[in-house]
């Protein structure tokens, strides 16, 4: 019903955004209808009419006009369909929305394999090659910027620091109903023959493809609002939302690293809605920032893209660092080792973040003096990238280590980033990277980095966190095989590639030099490998979500809050606000306990040791 | 303390900022129109000035780290 | 859930503090769009300005613009003192100082088109940055326009956060345009 | 499992991993000198790049190999010491957890100290000395504009003025300057048996320089090819021509049949 709602609402926006832009090209003169200006501006009222009809009259903007709100009712499964504001909700709204995109562009990833089996055009034409690879980029980035934050960030967060909600659940559940529109945009994106730039987009390019272009630029902006709004309130709820007693050096290390990729999200995300803000002016408006001829500057479409994407990059894997050493620390029974240094580790790379774009551009032509500082930034960011193995290493030595589900894949993290880490390396240094720009080898490190670090993590925390958002155990069994094909799978994948990138195949082709051809015939046999685990997970999931064993309250031993509370957790998370008496990592420590429940009446003296 | 004065003393900040506003604008104009070289920086100088004044007196920046105001 | 007695959470941070921690984040992410935006149009311009831009629209529309601040200040000062009659009355003056800005603006766009068209060098900047302001204007009196009817009508003289909230986002359209004003006409 | 549930069990066994710790210490560190002995050689014996035909292509391998000699040993290491953990310190049946350590000034401090030193070493070599060399010798013996257009490459020899569409023919051992321009959207410039890739920008004049050092050509060496290496639509794939390399005299020869 609410649906219904917000997409009447969103097309009433549509038609009257696109009559009000109309007539303003009419009465300034020109053409009433031009598709590009029209959808751009008719898209704008189109999303406002959207979130106001899912929820945002009915149960927040109402009291603006002095009517009361409609009160909540909706019970049971209709709750996801919602606008609903409990932080669980949202976060398993983001959970099913964002796996949706992921296989979505899995499939695109495998139509993509299967065309480079061979030397020629196949199964897919260039055209059709280049829409497919650029939505998969696209896609899968919107999932590791998103799907990890949003899924784990607002369902796990708020109880890790003894909340009973985010700090502003309204605003919590609009940043969620922005994602469908992401999605609509990328669809309407394809139905229209798609786009031609890659995820990156760059100008002019973007600016002078079809209509479908245009849908990828409305689509990363809605999402980057998304992003925006999300992260906010993350921040604000890590800021002010902690239980009593939970220092900031008490708190869970996947806290931290959600936090601070929500202050990345807060600071950069506002640059690539420039960025694609000012490809929608240039196709909508006539103006020319990336028209050399009229004085505009190509570059400049990089520099303010990369400004954001290259911390994107670190949005992706912070989690993913920050849901590994949880798991390391839980699963190896020890402390988390060098904890300060972990979170050092999280703060040196938001610190730097936003010096080492432009390694990204060694070859684009852009001034040569500024190539040695952003090779020695990009170099130095190893450091505090490397505390996070140190944290791992030191941890997992002398350990009490259980190869659970969850735990495989914390160390498939620490594997395929290893790798990720270390090819990084390679690409910073400009000599190498001048050949090995926009080839394979790219291709091959960064899904290292973001498949194999930041979707393998999100795998691994969905293993782990599932007995506590549904009350059901995932079959461990089917759990393992799934880790091993998928590891196994993807390390065939991407390993050649590497080898790929030193041969010379360069990126987003649809054809290649016959030399190549048993190398990239290796490859499409891992990358079906690889998208076959896929379906092992789905089963194990969706059959344990309704007839899985029961879970108990806290399958894993786990210190932290959330499993100090029952499967699944009740409405206001605890009963009694917890009181936070040190950080989760006490394993081997007599007598160390994380927090104080309240069950059985809390004494006098330890409401008074709080206060200390 | 009257009601009277209580607002004067509360408009008194809001009318100091807005006078100093005024005539860091007339500054800037006189700057840019005398063409002098250094002008870029004394515009930006003029421009972070004109931006604490009204992120401190108006805005109250400092309330955000208080809990009252 | 049954016997023990359900207390609300406690929190070290009181509501309004919560709301005022996320409005300032808000304005401290929305100056990156508008550092964005000063650092393109220098790398497009340098340090340029059009000499067939109106000094005196954009002084006079400037000179709006703080006025209006001013108004918006006594409004917040006044509905924290539960003051209704004051609140509304600072507040409709701020809206229609507000609405001289954007017909001021505008006004220049009129002319604009002429002298450097969208299509040109200093166009693009001209247009996008004043675009850009001139949507943020126009959603703060949007707000500024609820805030007025429901002030009027009594539903703030408990809590002034609306209103503070409302007037603090107008604030930090100023403080954009007084970077914008040397930029565009000044220099 | 219980919270700080702890007996002294767990105390005990702490004491005798400690006491073991100096005999682990060192079965690792040999370990990891003999998988890091045998990688090396791996390493070394591997050719990781195709066929290098510029003096900036040999720059760029070494720099490739160095970082390879560099990596390796790392590799190894997180893979040794966090292997050893895997193998040695897996739960065994008791509900023991494991020794409280939460810190180790010695193994930090080592830590801190070679990270630094391992990322100030790759950014003067091969970082800052590779960019030298690249930059070095910047006088020119031929000069090439090339021009990128969807989906072609166009050459013109600037002294001589002969203008070519296809097979791009250089000499060899000359120092040759491209000034790459475009007349519609990005493209990139790129020589994979040369290593050296430029953007070519619409609305700029980009620059990159090479010294040929081998003869060859597209038919007999797939790198000897000029390709795009920047996404420009449909055309992107096959915007690609053959280089050839040639003597001096045989250039000459074919640069005053073309008109030259």
């Amino acid at each position: 019903m609410t649906i219904v709602r917000g997409v009447v609402a969103g097309a009433v926006g549509y038609v009257l955004g696109a009559a009000l832009i109309m007539a303003i090209r009419a009465a300034s003169g020109a053409a009433a209808w031009e598709v590009e200006s029209v959808t751009a501006g008719a898209w704008l009222f189109a999303l406002t009419g959207w979130l106001l009809g899912v929820g945002v009259w009915r149960y927040w903007a109402r009291p603006w006009f002095g009517r009361p709100a409609d009160t909540y009712t909706t019970t049971g499964w209709r709750r996801y369909f919602d606008f609903d504001t409990d932080h669980k909700v949202i976060g398993v709204q983001y959970l099913i929305t964002f796996l949706t995109m992921f296989f979505m562009a899995g499939l695109f990833a495998m139509l993509m394999r299967y065309e480079l089996m061979g030397v020629g055009e196949d199964i897919l034409n260039s055209d059709q090659y280049n829409s497919i690879m650029s939505l998969h980029g696209t896609m899968m980035v919107f999932v590791a910027v998103a799907a990890t934050v949003g899924a784990f960030g607002n369902y796990v967060l708020p109880i890790m620091i003894g909340a009973d909600d985010m700090a502003y659940p309204k605003l919590n559940a609009l940043s969620f109903w922005l994602v469908p529109p992401v999605l609509v945009a990328l669809t309407a994106s394809f139905l229209l023959g798609g786009y031609d730039t890659g995820w990156t987009g760059y100008a002019p390019l973007s600016v002078k493809n079809d209509v479908g272009g245009l849908f990828f630029n409305l689509a990363f902006f809605s999402l980057g609002l998304s992003s925006i709004v999300g992260a906010l309130n993350i921040i604000v709820t890590v800021i002010t939302m902690r239980a009593r007693g939970m220092t900031w050096f008490r708190l869970p290390i996947f806290v931290w690293s959600i936090f601070v990729t929500a202050i990345l999200s807060l600071i950069f995300t506002q640059f690539v809605g420039l960025a694609m803000l000012l490809v929608i002016l240039d196709r909508t408006a006539g103006t020319v920032f990336f028209d050399p001829a009229s004085g505009g500057q190509p570059l400049l479409y990089q520099n303010v893209f990369w400004f954001y994407s290259h911390p994107a990059v670190y949005i992706m894997i912070l989690p993913a660092f920050g849901i590994t050493l949880e798991m390391v620390s839980h699963f190896s029974r020890k402390p988390l080792f060098a904890y300060r240094w972990a979170v050092g580790g999280l703060l040196g790379i938001m610190g730097m973040s936003s010096v080492v774009w432009a390694h990204h551009m060694f070859t684009s032509g852009m001034a040569e003096a500024l190539r040695k500082p952003f090779l020695a930034s990009t170099e130095l960011i190893s450091i505090p990238t490397g505390f996070i193995f140190l944290s791992a290493l030191g941890t997992l030595w002398l350990g009490r280590i259980r190869y659970t589900v969850p735990m495989l894949f914390a160390l498939g993290v620490l594997f395929n980033f290893l790798i990720g880490g270390l090819t990084g390396v390679f690409l910073a240094d400009v000599p190498v990277d001048i050949q090995l720009q926009d080839t394979y080898f790219v291709v091959a490190h960064f899904h290292y980095v973001i498949l194999g670090g930041g979707i393998f993590a999100l795998f691994g925390a969905i293993y782990y966190w599932f007995p506590k958002m549904t009350g059901r155990m995932m079959n461990n069994r089917l759990g393992k095989v799934h880790f091993w094909w998928m590891m196994v799978g993807f390390n065939a994948t991407f390993l050649p590639m590497f080898i790929l990138g030193l041969q010379g195949m360069n990126r987003r082709i649809a054809d290649y030099t016959p030399g190549l051809e048993s190398a990239n015939r290796a490859v499409s046999m891992g990358g079906f490998f690889l998208g076959t685990s896929f379906v092992i997970f789905l089963a194990n999931f969706i059959w344990s979500w309704v007839k899985g064993p029961p879970a108990p309250d806290n399958p894993w031993g786990a210190r932290t809050l959330e499993w100090q509370i029952p499967s699944p957790p009740p409405h206001e998370n605890f009963e009694i606000p917890p009181i936070v008496l040190a950080d989760p990592y006490g394993y081997g420590e007599p007598g160390s306990v994380h927090a104080d429940l309240g069950g059985n009446g809390r004494s006098e003296s330890l409401e008074e040791g709080v206060q200390a | 303390m009257t009601e009277i004065a209580a607002k004067a003393v509360e408009r008194s900040p809001g009318v100091t900022a807005i006078v100093s506003l005024a005539v860091l604008t007339a500054v800037e104009f006189v700057v840019s129109s005398a063409d002098i070289s250094g002008s870029l920086a004394m515009l930006t100088v003029i421009a972070l000035v004109k931006a604490a004044v009204i992120l401190s007196a108006f805005m109250h920046l400092r309330n955000v780290l208080r809990e009252e105001g | 859930m049954t016997t023990t007695e359900t207390l609300p959470m406690e929190h070290t941070t009181s509501r309004l503090q919560i709301n005022r921690i996320g409005l300032w984040l808000f304005f401290f992410s929305e100056t990156m769009l508008f550092a964005g935006i000063l650092v393109t149009r220098f790398t497009l311009l340098g340090t340029e300005v059009h000499e067939e831009v109106s000094q005196t629209i954009g002084l006079i529309i400037t000179a709006i613009l703080l006025a209006s601040s001013y108004t918006a200040f006594r409004a917040e000062h006044a509905a924290h003192r539960g003051d209704r009659e004051e609140t509304t009355r600072y507040l409709s003056m701020t809206l229609g100082l507000g609405a001289v800005f954007v017909a001021g603006v505008a006004f220049e766009w009129a002319e604009a088109f002429s002298a450097f068209p969208p299509g040109t060098e200093f166009g693009t900047v001209f247009f996008t940055m004043t675009g850009i302001h001139a949507f943020h204007v126009i959603t703060g009196l949007i707000f500024l326009a609820l805030l007025w009817n429901n002030s009027r009508q009594g539903r703030y003289d408990a809590d002034a956060w609306p209103v503070e909230a409302g007037v603090k986002y107008w604030h930090f359209v100023d403080v954009v345009w007084v970077f914008f004003y040397p930029a565009l006409y000044l220099l | 499992m219980g919270n700080g549930d702890h007996s002294t069990t767990s105390q005990t066994k702490d004491r005798t991993h400690s006491d073991r710790q100096p005999g682990r210490l060192a079965t690792v560190a040999f370990i990891w000198l003999l998988v890091t002995v045998l990688a090396e050689i791996t390493v070394a014996a591997i050719e990781w790049q195709p066929f290098a035909a510029s003096r900036e292509a040999t720059i760029s391998d070494d720099a490739f190999n160095l970082l390879m000699v560099l990596a390796t040993p790392v590799f190894t290491f997180v893979i040794v010491v966090g292997g050893y953990a895997l193998l040695r310190d897996r739960h065994r049946g008791d509900d023991a957890d494991g020794p409280p350590i939460r810190t180790s000034r010695a193994f930090i401090a080592t830590w801190l100290v070679v990270t630094t030193v391992l990322s100030v070493v790759v950014i003067i070599t091969p970082g800052f000395t590779g960019l030298d060399e690249l930059r070095a010798e910047p006088e020119a013996d031929l000069v090439i504009d090339v021009r990128a257009e969807r989906w072609s490459w166009a050459y013109r020899y600037a002294d001589s003025g002969v203008e070519t569409q296809g097979n791009l023919m250089l000499p060899i051992n000359r120092r040759v300057l491209f000034r790459i321009s475009s007349t519609d959207v990005i493209h990139s410039f790129w020589i994979p048996a040369f290593r050296i890739k430029k953007d070519a920008v619409p609305g700029q004049i980009t620059t990159t320089m090479v010294t040929p050092r081998k003869l060859g050509s597209f038919d007999n060496q797939e790198e000897m090819r000029v390709q795009c290496a920047e996404l420009c639509g449909v055309g992107h794939a096959r915007m690609f021509t053959g280089v050839t390399v040639v003597e001096q005299d045989e250039f000459d020869a074919w640069l005053a049949a073309a008109g030259g």
